[in-house]
C-alpha cells in the first residue's frame, strides 16, 4: 500500500505543497547547506591530495612494501625477552608506578585550570583566554626541554621524571577538562542556582557530576598512554620500558621489540579493563 | 676523608650504548664496584639522551658520568666544569676507533671521488662517527659533505644506516669501525639482519669502505672538576684498579672486548673539540 | 490484535511491571491510567522494545514481538510509534529534521543520511507542524523552543511515521487546553478515520473518560482495571489513586474553596 | 516554625536510617577506592623516589635553562638582533609546513578509522560483546605499538621518507582516537537516541542523527587534540625521514644551539596556540554555546 | 511587594516577553495562563533571574532585583523558590541531595561542598519527600525515577528552601490526579498558613480557577488579561486560547462524544 493513497498526512501534504512551499521556502532549500557541505568536504580532501602530493606518497612503493612487511613480521616471531625477562619486568613496573604518580598529581593541579578556562564558569574574556593560552604553553613546551629543566632541580631519576610528565600533563588535561566543562548540560545548574546555591555551588552539584566520569576517563586514558610511551621517563634516567625498548630498536633485535611490545600490550589490556571497570562505577548505571 | 660527609652517595650518570648486551647490565656492575671501592653508595643513573646528563652535571646533580666523545666536547663547550679520568684500551690495542664511509662492493664505487652528486646516509645529527667525524673529515680531505654529494639524509641509527645502503635507498653510508672483525657491520651479519632489497642475507665482502676518518678517542669517564682532589684520585683509581680487582665486572662493561683502563687528560680531546666547533660553524654558512 | 502476555519488567530489584496480560483490538483507543510510578511508561516502553520484558511475551498478530531483531525490529517501531513523556527530541537539531525522523523508514538510507529529504516529506512534517500551530518553528533548534513546543514537536515526529499504533506516554502533560484539545483530537482522528490504535497514559480522568473508549488501570505495576469507562466507577477510581471518598473526580473539580479563607486543610498533607 | 511540616521523630528515623543504609554501601565503596588510589600514590612516590627537600631548595634552578636559551636582544638594534636570533626562518618555516601536513595527513586517515572503530567499540551502541571486544583489542593493539615500532617496519617496507612516518602516525593515532571517541559515545544522553529508534530509526540513523550531534564537539576537541600531539610529537618521526620541525628542536637541544631552542620553541609554542583557538572556534560553533539557554 | 516594571525579554528576532508591568502583593496565588510559547516560563525565570530581561525593572520592596549580584543575587533565588517545567534535577545524584540543594543557603560553604548535612536539614528534606509520598525514593539515582517521581522531587526541592516566593513552572504536568491535589494543596497551604506568595502557570482553567486568586493571561508576550478567576468570563478565555465558541472549558470537558462514533470531525484538524 502506497503511503500517498492512504495516508491523511501525505495527502494532505500533497494537496498544499504548492503554499508550504512558498510559506518555508528555507525548509526545502538545501543548497547552502549542500554548497557548505561540499566545500568543507573538498577543502579537506583537497589539502590531503596535495599533502600526498607534497609528501611523495607513491602507490608503487606501498605496494611493493606491503609484502615485504610480511618477511619483517616473520623475524619478530617468536617473541622472546632473550635473558632480560627480569629486568623488563623492574623496568614496566616502574614505568607504571611513575606513570600513576604523574598523572594523578597533574589532574589535580589541572582541575582548577579546568573550571578557570571554561568560558560558562569565567566569563571574564581576559582570564579564560589567558589560562588557555598558559596551558597550550605547558603544552608546547617540549617534553625534552621539561625533562631537562627537572633534571637541573632535582638530578636524574624517576623523580625528575614525575615532574616532567606533570608539567607537560597540566597542560592537556586542563584543556580537556574544561572542554568537557563547556559541553555540559545547564539544566541542573539552574536547579541548584535557582534555590540560591552560590555559582560555586552551582559548579559543585550542577556540573561537577556530569564531567566526573569525563574526567574519570581522560585521566584513565592518560595514565595508560604515559605507561606506553615513557619517553620522557627515559631520558631523565629514571629506568622504564622505553630504555630497552629504544634499544631494542636502534639494535634491530626484533624478537625483543616483539615481546617488549607484547608485554605492554598486555599490561595497557589491564589498565583498560580495570579503567572501563572504573568508568562505569563512576557513571553508574544508565537510565532511559 | 672529608668528603664523604659532603657526598654521601654519589650519582654515575651513562646514556645506553650501541651494544648488544643491556645498558645496566653493562653498568650495573660498574656502579656496585664503585660503591665498593669508594665506601659510598654509586647510584647508577641511564639517562636515554646525554643532554640530560650534561643538565644533571651542570647543576652538580651527577657526579660522574660517561661520555661519548663528542657529548663531552658539548659538555666542556657548554660551561659544564669536567676533569676526564679514563678510556678503555681494546683489544686490539687502541683507545678510540673510526668513522667510515662504506659503498655496496657491486658498485662501480671506488673511490670517494666517485660518490659525486650521490646519496650518502648519515646516521643522527649527534652521532660523532655517524654525522660530526664524517661532515668534518671529509670537509677537510676537500669533499664538503653539504655540497659534494647529492644528497645526505639522517637514516636514524647506525643500523638503519647500513639498511639504507644494503637496500638501495642510499649509495654510500657513514658508520663507526674498531676493526676488520669488529664493526656494527659485523654485529648485523652475525645477528642475520642485514639483508638486501630482495631480502638475500648479505656477508661483510659485500660492503667496501672508501673513507676512514683519523682516530676518534673513546669517550671518558669524567668527574666534575668542583670535586675535592682525594675524591677524584680515588675515582680514577678504582676505574684503574677495576679489571684486576672486578675481572667478571670489568667483562661485563666492556663485553670482553677491552683491555684495560687507561687515565686521559683534557688535552686529547681538543681534536674533536675542534670538529665540533667547526661543524656548528659551517651549520650557519 | 496486540497482545500482552504476563508482561513483567524489573529494575534490580523493583518489578515495575508485574505480568501484565491484555489484548489491544485494532482500531481501539484505550487509556492506560494509575498513579505515579505505577508503572505505565514502562508499559509502552517494551510494547516499541526500548526496554525488554524480563518475563512474558508481546505479540503483534503472528509476530512475537519479543523475538524481533536489526531491520524487522526497526520496522516494527516504524509503525507503532512512540510519544515520550520527556519528549526525546535531538536538542542540537532543527525541528523540521526532529520531525523528519518520523519518515527515516519511508527514505533510502544514504538519502537519510545526507538530509536529503524528498519534497514531499518535507510537506508532511510541514504539514503536521501546520497541525498543531508551529510551522514558523521549523528552522529553530529543537532546545530553544518551549515545553509545549517541543510536545507537539514530539507528536508531530510520531504522526508522519503513519503508524499503525500509537503508544503516547502523558502527550499532553505540558499543553495549554487548546493544544490538550487539538493533540487529543488528532488522536481520536487517526483513530477513528484510519483505525489506528492509540494506547495512552492519561493523569486527566476527564480526558481518559471523555476520549478512549476502553481504560486499563495500574497499581504496582499491576492491572487493577481493565474495562469501559463507564464502568470505571468512583469507587474504583478511589482506589486506583488511594484518593479519599469524596475525590473522586479530577483534582481539579475537587478544588478547595479557595476563597473561602484557609478554612481547607487539605488532608493529604500531613499537618 | 518549619514550611514543611517535620515528620515524628519515630518515622523520619526509620526513614533517615533506611536512606543512610542505602547510601553508605555507596560510601564505603567510594572510600575504600580513594584510600587504594592514595595508597598506591604512596607507594609509587616511594619507588619515584619523591624528594620534597631537595625540589624545594633547588626550585630556583628551575630557570636556569630557560635564561640559558634566552637569545641575546639588544634593543638598540631590534631588527638586527630579531635576525639574527631567527637566523634560519625560511627553513624553519618549511619544516614546519611539512610537519603540519604530515600531521594532518596522519590525524586524518586516523582519525577515520578510529571514527568507525568507536561507534562499534562503546557498549550502549554495540550490544554485542564479542565483536566489541574484538574491535577493543584491536584498539589496543593500534595505540599500544610506539610509533616507532611501526615506522621501523614501515621504513624497511616503503624506504625513508615522510610516507613510512605518515603510516606510523596514522596507525597509532587511529587506535588512540577510536578509544576517545567511544567513551564520548558511552557518555551521551539517551533519550534522543530513543527517540530516533522508537521512530524506526535503523542503527545507522540513530548514531547519525540522534549520537552524532551529541558528540560532534567531543570528536573535534580529540581530534584537533591529536592534531596537535602529532605536530609535536614528529620529532620521534625523525629517523625515518619525517622529522619535520621537532627533529630540528630535538637537534638543536642536544647540541646547545641556545637561541635556535628558543626561536624553534616559540614557533611551536605559537603553533600550539593557533590550533587551540581554532578547535574553540570550532568547538563553540558545534555547541552553540549562546543557543542553549535552557 | 513584587513589582514588575514593564519587563521585556528579547532571544535575537523574538520577543519572547514583552513590556509586562504587574504587582504582586505579599501573600496572593496567582495563576499565570495563557497560550504555549506565550512567555510564561520565560516570566518567572526572570523573576528569579535565571535570565535577565532585556528591558524593564523587576523590585521587590525596595530592592531592585534585577540589579543585584553575587551573594546577594544568591539570596534573593534562595527566597524565590522556582519549581521547573523539566525538573532540572541532578540526574546523576540522588534523590535527597537533590532536594537538599534547597537547603544550600542554610549551610556554610564549605560544609555543603563535602555535603555534610546536619541532621535538621536531613530530616526537613525527608519530610518534605514524604510529604509527596516518595520518601523510600531517597537512595535513588533522580534520572532512574518516573517522570511523576522526578517532578515531585523538584517540588521538594523548592519548598524546603523556605522561600518568600515560590515561582512554579506547570508544577502538576506530569502528576496523576492524586498527587497533582497533594501539590497544589500544599502550595496553597504554604500560601494561606505562611503568607508566601505563589506564582503559577497552570495549563488547567480549572484548577487556576479553583486554587488561584487572581489570574493573569498572557498571549504572544503581553498581559492581556489581569483580574479575579470570576472575571476570566467565557469570552476572555476563548480569546486567551484562540478556542472556537463551545469549547471554553477545559478541553477535556468539551471533549467529544467519543463513543458515539466518528462524528464529531474536530474542527482544528485540517480536514
Ligand atoms: N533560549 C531561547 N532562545 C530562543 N528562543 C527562545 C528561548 N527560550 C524561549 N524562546 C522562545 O520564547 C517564546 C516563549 O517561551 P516560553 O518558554 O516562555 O513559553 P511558555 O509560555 O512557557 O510556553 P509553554 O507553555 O509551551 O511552556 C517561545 O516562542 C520560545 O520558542
Ligand atoms: N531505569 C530504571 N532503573 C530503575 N528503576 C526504574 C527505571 N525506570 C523506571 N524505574 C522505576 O519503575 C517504576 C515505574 O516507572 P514508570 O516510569 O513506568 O512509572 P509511570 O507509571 O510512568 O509514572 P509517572 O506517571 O510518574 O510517569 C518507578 O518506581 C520507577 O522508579
Ligand atoms: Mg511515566
Ligand atoms: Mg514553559
Amino acid at each position: 500500500m502506497t503511503a500517498a493513497a492512504t495516508s491523511p498526512l501525505a495527502a494532505l501534504a500533497a494537496e498544499n505543497l504548492d503554499r508550504l512551499r512558498a510559506a518555508h521556502p528555507a525548509a526545502f532549500d538545501d543548497r547552502r547547506r549542500l554548497v557548505l557541505g561540499a566545500a568543507a568536504a573538498a577543502a579537506v580532501v583537497g589539502l590531503a591530495a596535495f599533502a600526498l602530493w607534497y609528501l611523495d606518497f607513491s602507490i608503487l612503493a606501498i605496494w611493493n612494501g606491503v609484502g615485504r612487511l610480511g618477511g619483517f613480521l616473520v623475524l619478530m616471531i617468536p617473541p622472546s625477552p632473550d635473558r632480560y625477562l627480569w629486568t623488563y619486568l623492574q623496568a614496566m613496573a616502574e614505568t607504571v608506578g611513575i606513570a600513576y604518580l604523574g598523572t594523578l598529581v597533574a589532574a589535580i593541579i589541572a582541575f582548577p585550570f579546568g573550571f578557570l578556562a571554561a568560558r560558562n564558569v569565567i566569563p571574564n574574556v581576559f582570564v579564560h583566554v589567558g589560562v588557555r593560552r598558559f596551558l597550550d604553553t605547558l603544552r608546547g613546551v617540549d617534553t625534552l626541554i621539561w625533562a631537562l629543566i627537572w633534571v637541573s632541580v632535582v638530578g636524574l631519576g624517576p623523580f625528575a621524571g614525575v615532574l616532567a610528565i606533570i608539567c607537560s600533563d597540566i597542560g592537556a588535561f586542563g584543556k580537556l577538562f574544561s572542554e568537557a566543562i563547556e559541553t555540559a548540560d545547564r539544566r541542573p545548574v539552574e536547579g541548584v542556582i535557582s534555590a540560591g546555591g552560590s555559582r560555586l555551588a552551582g559548579h559543585r552539584f550542577g556540573i561537577l557530576p556530569q564531567i566526573v566520569p569525563v574526567m574519570v576517563s581522560q585521566v584513565l586514558y592518560y595514565f595508560e598512554s604515559n605507561t606506553r610511551s615513557a619517553t620522557i621517563i627515559g631520558i631523565v634516567g629514571a629506568g622504564g620500558i622505553g630504555i630497552p625498548l629504544a634499544e631494542a630498536i636502534r639494535t634491530l633485535e626484533l624478537q625483543q621489540v616483539a615481546f617488549l611490545v607484547l608485554m605492554i600490550l598486555v599490561v595497557v589490556t589491564v589498565i583498560d579493563l580495570v579503567s572501563s571497570r572504573i568508568r562505569f562505577a563512576v557513571i553508574g548505571k544508565p537510565a532511559h | 676523608e672529608g668528603w664523604k660527609d659532603q657526598y654521601p652517595e654519589l650519582s654515575l650518570a651513562v646514556i645506553p650504548a650501541e651494544n648488544a648486551s643491556t645498558t645496566t647490565d653493562r653498568y650495573g656492575p660498574l656502579a656496585d664496584y664503585l660503591s665498593k671501592e669508594l665506601g659510598v653508595k654509586v647510584t647508577l643513573r641511564v639517562a636515554n639522551d646525554y643532554a640530560a646528563v650534561i643538565e644533571a652535571q651542570r647543576a652538580g646533580n651527577a657526579q660522574i658520568a660517561m661520555y661519548g666523545p663528542a657529548s663531552y666536547a658539548r659538555a666542556v663547550m657548554t660551561g659544564v666544569e669536567l676533569d676526564p679520568l679514563v678510556v678503555p684500551r681494546h683489544s686490539n690495542g687502541m683507545t678510540g676507533y673510526f668513522s667510515v664511509v662504506y659503498v655496496r662492493a657491486d658498485s662501480a664505487y671506488k673511490t670517494i671521488e666517485d660518490l659525486r652528486g650521490k646519496t650518502l646516509a648519515l646516521v643522527d645529527p649527534n652521532s660523532t662517527s655517524g654525522n660530526n667525524a664524517p661532515r668534518f673529515f671529509l670537509d677537510r680531505a676537500g669533499y664538503s659533505v653539504d655540497t659534494f654529494f647529492g644528497k645526505s639524509f639522517f637514516a636514524g641509527s647506525h643500523d638503519n644506516a647500513v639498511l639504507a645502503l644494503a637496500q638501495g635507498t642510499a649509495d654510500a653510508a657513514a658508520n663507526s669501525w674498531n676493526s676488520e672483525d669488529d664493526s656494527n657491520l659485523t654485529r648485523m651479519i652475525t645477528k642475520g639482519v642485514l639483508k638486501d632489497a630482495a631480502g638475500n642475507p648479505m656477508k661483510k665482502e659485500d660492503f667496501r669502505i672508501v673513507f676512514k676518518s683519523d682516530f676518534l678517542p673513546e669517550g671518558p669517564f669524567s668527574v666534575l672538576s668542583a670535586l675535592p682532589e682525594d675524591l677524584k684520585a680515588q675515582i680514577k683509581q678504582a676505574f684503574l684498579d677495576m679489571p684486576s680487582k672486578d675481572p667478571k665486572g670489568y667483562a661485563a662493561l666492556s663485553d670482553g672486548k677491552d683491555k684495560e683502563f687507561v687515565g686521559i687528560d683534557r688535552a686529547a680531546f681538543d681534536p674533536i673539540i675542534e670538529m665540533v666547533k667547526f661543524n656548528d660553524a659551517a651549520r650557519k654558512s | 490484535m496486540l497482545v500482552l502476555d504476563g508482561v513483567s519488567r524489573k529494575f534490580s530489584d523493583k518489578t515495575a511491571v508485574d505480568q501484565v496480560s491484555a489484548e489491544f483490538a485494532p482500531g481501539s483507543f484505550v487509556g492506560i491510567i494509575g498513579r505515579s510510578g505505577a508503572g505505565k511508561s514502562t508499559l509502552l516502553r517494551m510494547i516499541n522494545r526500548l526496554v525488554d520484558p524480563t518475563a512474558g511475551a508481546i505479540r503483534f498478530g503472528d509476530r512475537d514481538v519479543t523475538r524481533l531483531k536489526g531491520a524487522e525490529l526497526d520496522a516494527w517501531r516504524a509503525r507503532c510509534a512512540m510519544i515520550f513523556q520527556q519528549f526525546n527530541l535531538i536538542g542540537r537539531l532543527d525541528v523540521l529534521t526532529n520531525v523528519l525522523m518520523g519518515r527515516l523508514d519511508h527514505v533510502s538510507a544514504p538519502r537519510a543520511l545526507l538530509r536529503l529529504w524528498s519534497d514531499e516529506d518535507r510537506a508532511i512534517a510541514l504539514s503536521a507542524l501546520e497541525m498543531f500551530g508551529i510551522a514558523d518553528l521549523a528552522a529553530k533548534r529543537a532546545d530553544q523552543l518551549s515545553g509545549g513546543q517541543q510536545q507537539r514537536v514530539a507528536i508531530a515526529r510520531a504522526l508522519v511515521q503513519e503508524p499503525r499504533i500509537v503508544l503516547a506516554d502523558e502527550p499532553i502533560a505540558s499543553l495549554d487546553p487548546r493544544n490538550t484539545r487539538i493533540v487529543m483530537d488528532a488522536l481520536l482522528r487517526i483513530n477513528r478515520h484510519f483505525g489506528i490504535t492509540v494506547l495512552c497514559n492519561l493523569h486527566s480522568l476527564d480526558l481518559a473518560r471523555g476520549y478512549c473508549d476502553r481504560l486499563i488501570g495500574m497499581s504496582a505495576g499491576r492491572v487493577v482495571f481493565d474495562g469501559a469507562p463507564a464502568a470505571l466507577t468512583d469507587d474504583v477510581a478511589r482506589d486506583l489513586y488511594g484518593l479519599e471518598a469524596g475525590e473522586v473526580m479530577d483534582a481539579a473539580h475537587a478544588a478547595p474553596a479557595a476563597h473561602a479563607g484557609g478554612a481547607s486543610q487539605p488532608s493529604a498533607v500531613p499537618a | 516554625m518549619s514550611l514543611v511540616p517535620v515528620l515524628p521523630d519515630a518515622q523520619r528515623v526509620s526513614l533517615a536510617s533506611g536512606y543512610a543504609a542505602t547510601v553508605r554501601a555507596r560510601r564505603i565503596r567510594l572510600l575504600v577506592g580513594l584510600t587504594a588510589v592514595v595508597l598506591l600514590a604512596l607507594v609509587a612516590g616511594w619507588a619515584a623516589e619523591v624528594r620534597i627537600g631537595t625540589f624545594a631548595t633547588n626550585l630556583w634552578r628551575f630557570t636556569s635553562y630557560l635564561g640559558r636559551i634566552t637569545p641575546e636582544f639588544s634593543w638598540a638594534t631590534p631588527f638586527q638582533s630579531l635576525a639574527a636570533w631567527y637566523w634560519n626562518l625560511p627553513h624553519w618555516l618549511s619544516l614546519l609546513a611539512e610537519t603540519l601536513l604530515i600531521a594532518y595527513l596522519g590525524t586524518l586517515m586516523g582519525a577515520v578509522v578510529g571514527f568507525a572503530l568507536s561507534f562499534l567499540a562503546a557498549a550502549n551502541l554495540n550490544p554485542n560483546p564479542t565483536s566489541r571486544f574484538l574491535v577493543r583489542r584491536t584498539m589496543e593493539l593500534l595505540r599500544t605499538v610506539p610509533g616507532v615500532v611501526f615506522a621501523l617496519l614501515f621504513v624497511i617496507a616503503f624506504g625513508l621518507g615522510p610516507m613510512p612516518g605518515v603510516f606510523a602516525v596514522a596507525l597509532h593515532t587511529a587506535g588512540a582516537l577510536a578509544k576517545l571517541y567511544a567513551e564520548v559515545v558511552e557518555n551521551v544522553d539517551m533519550k534522543p537516541v530513543e527517540g530516533v529508534a522508537a521512530a524506526g530509526g535503523s542503527w545507522l540513523a540513530r548514531v547519525r542523527f540522534a549520537v552524532l550531534p551529541q558528540v560532534l564537539p567531543g570528536f573535534a576537541s580529540y581530534t584537533l587534540l591529536r592534531f596537535e600531539i602529532n605536530v609535536r610529537e614528529s620529532a620521534v618521526m625523525g629517523f625515518v625521514g619525517a622529522g619535520g620541525i621537532g627533529e630540528d628542536l630535538v637537534t638543536s637541544i642536544r647540541q646547545f644551539y641556545y637561541p635556535d631552542v628558543s626561536a624553534l620553541l616559540i614557533l611551536i609554542v605559537a603553533t600550539v596556540m593557533a590550533i587551540d583557538f581554532l578547535t574553540e572556534k570550532l568547538r563553540h560553533h558545534l555547541i552553540g554555546l549562546e543557543g542553549r539557554a535552557r
